[in-house]
């Protein structure tokens, strides 16, 4: 499927940028993007072999898609609120959650921060701001909104970043959420990874739109498609959209192309040698440094799983508490009955 | 001072805005002119439109940013016009909504404060009648309330914003204007999950709430002529649900009266009758009557012999004390 | 609010049609079209009157509207079916509900094809294929485009034409019939009464996108906007969007811009006179012909008031009926309790 | 022939689908991959893309157009992937397919079957396992049926289909493929409205259905080592209930049970106690017993905890028999 204009990108196959496009990137920041997308990608693979064993449930693999998720999240601020969908684990790593609490998300232990009680994606973490959301796709578009309409209406520079797939814009929170959105100019990035399938249907089949950028129109917001592939691009582009956001230009729908709607091979479009390409053309990295980060990643990712596996599973008066603030007389009946 | 439900309403709004400027109110057309039923009347003037927002017309889109605006730290209230319009709503009001603090183990919690006008007896037909409590109770998170007269709405109003959970605040809209009283200046709360006893009586306990709490005061009338002496209890908090209230009655009474305008089947009421049975059975003396709206839509035509009005609740009063 | 393209107009001031737009309009067409405006007129004039009275509810009046209903349902095909929104009695008086039908759904009286179940508007005329449509504004629309999606299942040159005002492009079900649509190429034909309000909220409140025509691209779908107060050029741009549908080539979004969207002093946009203008310089007029239908027109809607104001109202054991195709045991109890 | 739950449903829809050439199914990935539980599975390759629809991501458009195609004359029989995901349809239902014909005076009828599987047990947390059903059962002009075992989820599938009311069809997703069992070939019906005694006792009489069925039989089971004699009636249409069963039922024992996974409070479970009230009042012995889901949303660690298996029917049983 074609856009309109043709996706933003800016890494090259040599791996030099392309100075046009190219953002300010700082050695420090190339270099936490790549090891984030690297450990993004292991702790991926161990919980798609946990899942084949039966250990974990629902997990939903972001390979291939850790350029957008990464990328996204790096170019808001601090600040802003982040609401992911089923694949941006790596996004709430970026914001600072420790791998054991991500681990313990997924095994769904006494010692996650969600109590055991939602499968394992999306994890949340409170004090970055990374939102809970549920299963139900598109329901957090309209929340991300509402967070970013709030910061307006208080005049804090807030912003917020919100990620979902191409299938979501089929639903009827995209639709609200983006027109609320273009009505009210509040500073949210919507985050469309169009990665060619909603399952088992194809994009195309999703929409007869030309691509996913192109439905902004729709609601007097800005759009573009970007190379999701490219994690500097993503940088760039969400980094653009944060920038017009905050500046009271109102919302931007960035559709990142991955996978097989980005039409290369896997191979070529694997964000990782990518960015590795990079960031050996600036002589910042090595054949040595390569094999520490693959030795940390997977030591630290087997000390997060190995850690969750071991520990207690909920108790079961914990179910009663949270579903209100104070804990009903008809609850507690049930609780201690 | 002498007001009536509206107004009551309004006056719990305004005050309440100005207390605690993390208060917002937003829906279709509740700005300038104040809502279809003007409950929001005059606080688009006082708090501007950056506090009293009028919204594109999608009830999802209502409650789903207002729980964004809500995770940010703001107190939102959103107004559906018609409950029965509230179903576009209905998966961010029970799919998010409701499930907010409890699935992200407390961290996160959405505070909203959902009012809508509820019931028929207004020539309102199919789709501006409905009273879609039921719907919300069976789904854990909320609470519901429901008001019958001015002094409560405003008390119970203040009581709901104010409560850390999310609500749904139902305004029994045949009464809106009817129901005048005495409300309070100034600050005060009905507290939420407390039942209000009133009217005393000895042979039947009749549960009722909102307009047709007027309906069941009329059939006690009535049936006090024939000798029968119902205790009426206005239930004000739908839930959590005052059982204590309940069942101090019943065991006085040992027989139970429940009126509602929804359809019968997996109404509220049948919960009430459910409750009583698991709590008073050995007082129970006759099979608790359920005397409410037909399992059909809401008529137009037909609305007063859909209604559980006083002549429907009379013989069911009279049969339950004389089983 | 400006649109992409300028409205499609074709009545120009003085009567004549810019012969670059005009359709083919017989004289005989052009009669009817305009009787209908008048006859819809008159109509909504008398239930806006015994509304104020009290005596109906809940009437949406469709004053100044009257040349994009008639326009519109004019241009479809017989076999074709119609949804109407709030303000549409008019076409289904032009599909041939009888006036005593209308009157008698206005009261809601035993004689009342919906049993006096609903209030007023809209009302339905099965005959004709007008179908029945709740008030939750936008809900038609997706069964409008499943009505025109199982014609083309079956490969039968049927089309569906639903109505709506611009409030209704914010709710879910626009969305969603509109990008089902796009996909199976459903012979639909959108037709948005953009009257500038909705209720309270002007059309600059309810969406940021430039007028709502554009909203089409969203969906893969064409869009075009019309001069909704030009009967003439609603009959044109509906019957093209009918005839791409019935070539396979997919829906229409017809954004008619009428009333205060218009931007011209009601006077000036008002579509009766523009019309008879147009018969005056057809010579197809005289002030004779124009008072004879005024005089029957009022004749015969006064003829339908009376008769449903002296009809009984439903007997109370019909409120049971058609609840299920059979009543079943807990309906017949409460029935005859 | 041998056949688990989901080859059961598969066979019903094939049959019908060779039958009845108005009958279609969509939804997502309801195609070429047969759904996510493989219901569909093999449907595509034999009747096409034109009969077998994969629809993009929204429940609401595939309710709303599955009404639009049954106005036409089609007999659409959509999926919704998980019951959990059924609210963004909720208004359609509800507002549109349960009010069609009603409001059209018998004129209009929408005939549609919603296909949803549900109920927990799979692993599958908060948003993989709930069971809406007491929610549709409130909203007038629906139906509402769930097999436990394949013989009846051929049967009852079949009668839905040809059954001129929209019908909710919830699928136990837990015993899909647990609940095997001999299925006839070719062509027969469960009827609508018609339960089945499925052990037959003196002391208690059970009422289950799905999944919980087999929970209730197993206590059941255990209860008898008590000496306790559970009769167990196997629900299979939950709206409109097979009342006479139940009361035939209650007057015998004089005792009931009632098992559901969906929470407790507002659940159908109530209208089942309300209706034995109203009906089998002087023959009631104890208290009808709710044995439910818990009044929290559903959990994943715990949801064998939250589930009302065995070990929680049993004492209730026993204690019901004991009163
Ligand atoms: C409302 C709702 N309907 C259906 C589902 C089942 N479901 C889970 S993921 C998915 C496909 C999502 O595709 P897309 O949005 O493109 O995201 P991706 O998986 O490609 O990242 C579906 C249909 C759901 N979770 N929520
Ligand atoms: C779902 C829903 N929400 C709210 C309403 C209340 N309501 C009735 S008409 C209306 C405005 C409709 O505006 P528009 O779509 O532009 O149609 P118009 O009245 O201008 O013809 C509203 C908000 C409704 N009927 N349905
Ligand atoms: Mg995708
Ligand atoms: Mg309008």
């Amino acid at each position: 499927m074609k856009t309109l204009a043709p996706p933003l990108a800016v890494l090259r196959d040599d791996g030099s940028l392309d100075p046009a496009n190219a953002p300010p990137l700082s050695e420090e920041l190339a270099i936490a993007l790549y090891e984030h997308m690297v450990l993004a990608r292991a702790l991926d693979a161990r919980v798609v072999g946990l899942q084949r064993e039966g250990a974990v449930t629902q997990h939903a693999s972001a390979l291939g898609e850790e350029a957008t998720i990464v990328g996204a999240v790096a170019a808001m601020k601090d600040e802003d609120w982040v609401f992911p969908s089923s694949r941006e684990a790596a996004a709430a790593l970026w914001r600072g959650m420790p791998l054991s609490a991500y681990a313990n998300h997924a095994f769904g232990t006494s010692r996650d921060a969600g109590k055991g009680r939602v499968a394992p994606d999306p994890p949340f973490w409170k004090e970055a701001r990374v939102a809970s959301v549920s299963q139900l796709v598109g329901t957090q578009i309209s929340h991300a909104v509402g967070v970013a309409w709030a910061a307006r209406m208080r005049s804090e520079d807030v912003a917020a970043l919100v990620y979902f797939g191409e299938g979501a814009t089929s639903s009827g929170d995209f639709h609200a959420g983006l027109n609320f959105a273009g009505v009210t100019r509040a500073p949210v990035v919507f985050v469309c990874r169009n990665n060619g399938w909603a399952t088992s249907l194809p994009a195309s089949r999703q929409t007869a739109s030309a691509g996913f950028a192109v439905k902004a129109v729709a609601y007097g917001l800005r759009g573009m498609a970007v190379d999701g592939g490219d994690v500097v691009a993503v940088l760039a582009a969400v980094g653009e959209a944060r920038r017009r956001a905050a500046a009271g230009e109102g919302g931007t729908l960035v559709e990142a192309i991955v996978g097989d709607a980005a039409g290369r091979g896997s191979e070529a479009a694997d964000p990782i040698p990518r960015m590795r390409r990079h960031l050996q053309a600036r002589g910042l990295w090595s054949a040595e440094r390569e094999r520490d980060l693959n030795a940390d990643v997977s030591a630290d990712v087997g000390a997060a799983i190995a850690e969750a596996e071991g520990a207690a599973p909920p108790a079961r008066a914990t179910m009663f508490d949270d579903v209100y603030a104070v804990v009903p007389r008809h609850l507690a009946e049930q609780r201690d009955a | 001072m002498q007001l009536n439900l509206v107004q009551a309403l309004n006056d719990a709004l305004r005050l309440e805005m100005r207390r605690d400027d993390r208060v917002v109110v937003l829906g279709e057309d509740v700005g300038k002119v104040g809502g279809v039923f003007r409950v929001t009347q005059g606080l688009w003037d006082e708090f501007g439109e950056g506090r009293v927002v009028d919204t594109p017309l999608s009830e999802g889109g209502i409650v789903g940013t207002a729980i964004g605006m809500a995770l940010y730290g703001l107190v939102p209230i959103p107004e559906i016009q018609f409950a029965d319009f509230i179903y576009p709503a209905y998966d961010q009001i029970v799919s998010e909504l409701a499930k907010m603090r409890w699935r992200s183990g407390g961290e996160y919690a959405a505070k909203v404060v959902i009012r809508a006008p509820v019931g028929g007896g207004i020539r309102g037909g199919l789709y501006h009648s409905q009273s879609p409590e039921a719907l919300f109770i069976h789904v854990a998170g909320l609470k519901v309330v429901c008001p019958s007269n001015p002094h409560d709405a405003k008390g119970l109003l203040l009581a709901s914003i104010r409560d850390p959970d999310p609500v749904l605040f139902f305004e029994p809209k045949r009464v809106y204007r009817a129901a005048k009283g005495d409300v309070p200046e100034g600050d005060y709360v009905v507290p939420l999950g407390k039942a209000a006893v009133v009217r005393e009586g000895t042979d039947v306990t009749v549960l009722a709430w909102g307009a047709m709490l007027y309906e069941a005061m009329a059939a006690a009338e009535e049936a006090a002529k024939e000798g029968v002496h119902a205790e009426v209890i206005d239930l004000r908090t739908l839930w959590p649900v005052d059982i204590d209230a309940i069942v101090d009655s019943v065991k006085k009474t040992g027989r139970v009266v429940v009126v509602h305008e929804a359809p019968k089947t997996c109404g509220f009421g049948a919960e009430l009758v459910a409750l009583v049975n698991e709590k008073a059975f050995v007082h129970l003396e006759a099979p608790p009557a359920r005397v409410c709206g037909f399992d059909t839509p809401f008529p137009y035509a037909l609305e007063m012999d859909y209604l559980p009005l006083a002549r429907r609740i009379v013989p069911a009063i009279v049969e339950t004390a004389r089983f």
